[in-house]
């Protein structure tokens, strides 16, 4: 069996070179030949912590701003290695790590405003740490006692979506609710909203994505739609799913794509400030393709050894988003003095914290099961709510025996 | 006072109300505002609240269920219109894996009053897709609400009651009734019966016609017909209790049952297929709470199991009057 | 209320100009801008009719060829009108008419060889023509007597498809069965096959149509998307699906697009073959976009006057498919002598055997409403076929009464 | 001969048997190529039968039924994994109104012997979406088949012959059964039994233990569950007799009423919702056919009318030995 290619990148970006897709090399009738991963990225620090220049976009973060962003990457890698932890000790039932993704996520939800709302998949860690929410939240959704327990009106961070792509249509909706509260355009810099919706390279495929691009295009909604190509979708690789880099596939319903260096935080605030800020103007909708790599296994279930070389792995792990920022900020002097062990003591404090949580956390009362599955009353909601209360009544005092004891 | 109002045309006037009363209610679906639907349910809602309010949607049903749920989330009341019972199915995850599981997912914190409006059934010799009942399908989904109207008076109280809920509703509109006529209450037409809080109970079924010797429940198109079956009956001696269900989820089994309790002998007529249509529910709840009751199984009229026949062969497809009766006189004969 | 826009086309065909969508000018993330409708397209016959060359595409048909296509174009349109009127008259439940669409569905369905698959919408008679299908067949599914009665492997034609869009992942999955039998890129003009995958404007927005451009993509599959753009879906124009026209779509998915007129049928036939060769030859995917106009109502049950003006059909009416090709064959003396006439009494014989046929076609036996749910015996399906026949039989000899009487 | 096999491992070997045994046999999915599936079902497929015959797709499921569908009008007959229950949905259309509906639609001029795993049900701790029970929506739907397996030697069985059907078939796995261990006799591991055409009737429930009191009927996951409860009865002297339904449509009522009309009461479990579960079908049907015999109503044991709940509290969502029992018991004291 042939090996399966493994899109990649330009030579800032390692990644086996892929063969040149039939058909798509004479050119009358598209632009040019592409191959997938060879694309330029928008970069503007290289993987060795240098800065770098973009014509379009300027580098954004201020050194306290750099500072907090990188406590920022920290800060979720250590979360994801403590849940990764847990699940390991049978705390969690499963996690999604987001390692390698940190940059991806931590640079686009710091581009946003308080105001705007984002739209997330289930691996969205780094976007929910930077919207405030508790991580316990996280933590309480993979053990498997909720739903998913933040208050999405509060943090502008709607629920974790698990079915690939829906989310992308709520995004989309919410952004058309935003255009119909009259806040988009006003140039009122504490009304104006847009939308942030997360998707991952898998979910480029499902029909629901394309609508989404298609009622954002046609509507001129505040969106802007940000795929983390972490280059699998559980064991597929790109290939899979695409022929040509994913960025490109608005171009044709009608709004810009870019690509940008999804393990380069700099850039990807950048790139997601100004795509964001265009949306707040009315200027419409826009999708950004963060280049990146999943580094860890696809959930605590996977087992991506089936599928993919340890020595892939570790080519990546070259382009550590996290050593990135460190090496310039060490280069540039900004984290001097005890910044490192400080904000290592504080990551300890932290996840001893959510270890601490996450074991004393209670399972909820069974009979809670039946509330809110409509807000007001349902007779067969009720009635079964009422059966159930009374079958499990007539085992007290004794309690029941047999393989469902419990 | 009272106004003579189509089917159609009351269910317009419903959804005028519901814009009127709350600026958050919109309409959105394919072909609903410069046409006015294809059944014009929507006529001039366009022209009168602007295309922010009554939004032409590109032709997507899972885009169109997925941003009305977008639209709630930021504070909107949705009122989506799906063209044809067989063009939900696109729509399928939207509807059972968000609208009705996101209010469970976030544990009340997130509410979705969207209601999605599908003109349903057949008997209008139309080509496939566009005969379906496809209400089983989601009166088994937990989390949506399901309803279902038959005639013009009802049918404009219902929508603004569905549209008020802050649960999602799926709202089923018996096409081949839109054009019956029927006189409507001036206060059910203005909106002040339900603004006053005065409409009947939106998930409660409704005895339509008394009677003693065999109950017969029908929802939607069947509701005519039943009662249709009901008058050949009682000129044949025959004195049938018509219920018209109403509501599928929540199903009011206590209308229900304290009719059987009186006749002993239930018909469930509907024109979706019988094999695990609503009938199977009713059948098998009714059964366990009327055992000793019931001087009979309850017995099932609906469509049979094949996919929806060609135009030609439909007559022969759906229940009608003959058909309630054959039943009616197979349950006396028990 | 403000008119909705209505997207056009360059001054060759006349509509009027829509405005520019917002944010699609600020040119460094978008190629250019666009207006719908003004976007140039592949043309060899003006509406003058007059002969016209193109850089890529050369004009194919011999004399005879086009008199051939002539004839189709009027055969179709006799049909179209004939069965409007049997409509009219009761004889037909309801008929989608093609009218205006006769060049785009003529000249593609003639750019296929005999071992090409097409896949249809419910409008395309023209193509059914084209692939030898019997009218009737047509006649007989609108009059509601069947679900399609050709035999779609006889006439590589498939059955209609009412589901909006459902067609193009049947016709992705059939194209990807031609590549698993090596009938692709051969060679052998006899063996190498492709698919011809019809669908609509309003099309475009479903994400089945985006799930099979992925497909077809990703697989490479010899298939050619013909979207026929006639700048509605029921009342709704391009501007409520689309920002930018159609043809753009599928460079984002990584294969080629064109936009033909599609009320030229010689450029429809050039543009339909060479992306035909194409995908035989193994080249992959291609997307045509014939933009042409829906100059009847959506279907018999339609009043278009709720949401278009009359002038605008008029317009169109001098872009009239069938008067082009007539005026380039007049003026090339390629229609003399009795030409004309002997092809008005074709037409005339012709759809006075459709009218007598569709008089004539008898309702089905009530019982095999039952037959075909499945191959193989199932218990329910005969359950209740047993319980019908023995319900019918129970009303003879006499008959039964009430509202349900037949 | 037999060996010792997993439910997993035995639809493993029922796959390669079908892939051995016609060219025309495809495998398609997510993960189903070089990860071998997420549980491992189609492991070692792709390796042995190439990227063309096991075709990891894009990560879409309309488009994973639509082209299959397409790849059998072309002579192929694809075996479609769903990677869990509630990613269906967005295969919906394709799957109601296209599989479905195309051979009726063709008057049999078109055959799509397509077949769509799904691992289903609850029982592994998993994040929501994973643990779903979606039969009834596939069972009211004519032109489908729906077929259930239980066990590994009728699983390897099953898939095979479910792979010769000219029919659609949707094929539910009990995934938390799939690391279940049986003896298979080597005469289905091989094939033989299958094409000799001396497997048993696919379409045919099965009594699995034999008794006199209660007829309980299960499907998948809940077959051992209704075998536990019987062993646990027995110990307390009751004799249920227990059936492996196998197959929903066609449903096998001649060997259910057999059961009933000796026992005069039954029990249906299963995970999905009762209402408008299959136990309502069963429990309308039965009736109907056996109302003198019966001498309880038929009780339903199954999901509440809630979505799947958090995994934390899925024990007491799942049908269970108790919750069966307790059924049992009540059908005993009518
Ligand atoms: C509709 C649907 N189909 C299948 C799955 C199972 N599944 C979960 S994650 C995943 C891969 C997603 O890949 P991608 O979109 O690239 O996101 P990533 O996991 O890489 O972040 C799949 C197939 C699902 N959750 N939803
Ligand atoms: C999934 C689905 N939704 C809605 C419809 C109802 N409908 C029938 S035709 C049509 C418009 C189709 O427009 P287009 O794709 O441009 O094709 P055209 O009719 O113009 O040929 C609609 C909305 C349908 N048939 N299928
Ligand atoms: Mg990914
Ligand atoms: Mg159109």
């Amino acid at each position: 069996m042939p090996t399966r290619r493994t899109p990649g990148a330009d030579d800032t970006v390692p990644a086996p070179a892929t063969a040149d897709p039939a058909g798509l090399t004479n050119g009358e009738l598209v632009t040019a030949a592409h191959e997938l991963g060879s694309e330029p990225m928008v970069q503007l620090l290289s993987p060795e912590g240098e800065r770098l220049t973009h014509p379009d976009h300027d580098w954004l973060l201020e050194p306290d701003e750099l500072r907090a962003t990188y406590r920022d990457l920290v800060l979720v890698r250590r979360l994801d290695a403590e849940a990764t932890a847990l699940q390991r000790q049978g705390e969690l039932g499963l996690w999604a790590s987001l390692l390698g993704q940190e940059a991806a996520q931590v640079g686009s939800a710091r581009a946003m405003l308080p105001q705007d709302h984002a739209f997330p998949t289930y691996r969205e860690h780094g976007v929910a740490w930077c919207r405030g929410v508790d991580p316990l939240h996280l933590l309480r959704l993979f053990r498997g006692t909720s739903g998913g327990s933040w208050d999405p009106a509060v943090h502008h961070l709607h629920l974790y979506t698990i079915v690939i792509g829906a989310q992308t249509l709520h995004a989309t909706g919410y952004a058309m609710g935003i255009q119909r509260d009259g806040a988009v355009g006003t140039g009122d810099a504490t009304r104006d909203a847009a939308v942030l919706a997360y998707f991952g390279d898998g979910a480029s495929s499902e029909g629901d994505v394309s609508e989404a691009f298609v009622f954002a295009s046609v509507m001129n909604a505040p969106i802007v739609f940000l795929c983390q190509n972490n280059q699998f979708a559980i064991s597929e690789s790109n290939d899979r799913q695409m022929r040509v880099p994913v960025y490109r596939r608005s171009s044709g319903f009608g709004f810009p794509g870019v690509r940008v260096d999804g393990n380069d935080v700099v850039a990807v605030h950048a790139v997601t400030t100004s795509m964001l800020d265009r949306a707040r103007r009315g200027e419409g909708p826009a999708l950004i393709e963060a280049f990146t790599y999943r580094m860890g296994a696809h959930t605590t279930s996977d087992d991506p050894s089936r599928y993919r070389t340890q020595a892939e792995v570790e080519q990546w792990r070259q382009r550590d988003p996290i050593d990135r920022l460190r090496r310039y900020l060490d280069a540039a002097g900004l984290a001097g003095g005890t910044f490192h062990a400080d904000l290592e003591a504080e990551a300890d404090a932290l996840a001893d914290g959510w270890r601490r949580a996450v074991r004393g956390m209670p399972d909820p009362e069974p009979a809670t099961m039946f509330d809110h599955v409509h807000h007001g009353p349902h007779a067969q909601v009720g009635a079964d709510r009422a059966r159930f209360e009374q079958y499990e009544a007539s085992f007290e005092p004794a309690g029941r025996a047999g393989e469902g004891g419990h | 006072m009272a106004t003579s109002t189509t089917l159609a045309k009351a269910l317009n006037t419903g959804l005028r109300r519901a814009l009127e009363s709350d600026p958050k209610v919109l309409i959105m679906g394919e072909d609903v505002g410069r046409l006015g639907g294809v059944f014009r349910v929507t006529d001039g809602l366009q022209k009168d609240f602007g295309e922010e309010r009554v939004i032409d949607t590109p032709l997507a049903e899972s885009g169109i269920i997925g941003t009305a749920i977008g639209l709630a989330l930021r504070g909107y009341r949705p009122v989506c219109e799906i063209q044809f019972d067989g063009f939900i199915y696109p729509a399928y995850d939207q509807l059972v894996s968000q609208l009705a599981k996101m209010p469970y997912r976030s544990a009340g914190l997130v509410k979705l009053p969207v209601v999605v409006r599908v003109p349903f059934g057949g008997g209008i010799g139309a080509v496939e897709h566009h005969s379906e009942s496809p209400e089983a399908y989601f009166a088994h989904t937990a989390g949506l609400r399901v309803v279902v109207c038959s005639h013009p008076a009802d049918a404009c109280t219902m929508i603004q009651q569905a549209v008020l809920d802050d649960d999602p509703v799926v709202f089923f509109e018996p096409k081949r009734r839109y054009w019956d006529r029927a006189e409507v209450d001036d206060a059910v037409l203005d909106g002040s019966l339900v603004a006053a809080g005065r409409a009947p109970e939106l998930y409660a079924a409704r005895v339509v016609r008394a009677g003693t010797d065999v109950t017969v429940a029908a929802y939607g198109p069947m509701v005519s017909t039943a009662l249709d079956a009901a008058a050949a009956a009682a000129a044949e001696g025959r004195s049938l209790e018509v219920i018209d269900l109403r509501t599928l989820s929540p199903l009011d089994l206590d209308t229900l049952t304290a009719s059987v309790r009186r006749t002993g002998r239930l018909v469930v007529v509907h024109e979706a297929p019988t094999f695990l249509g609503m009938g199977a529910e009713l059948a098998a709840a009714v059964t366990e709470r009327c055992f000793y009751q019931l001087e009979a199984p309850v017995l099932r009229v609906g469509g049979y199991h094949t996919p929806y026949p060609a135009a030609r062969l439909e007559e022969y497809y759906l229940p009608d009057l003959d058909r309630v009766l054959d039943a009616v006189d197979r349950a006396l004969a028990f």
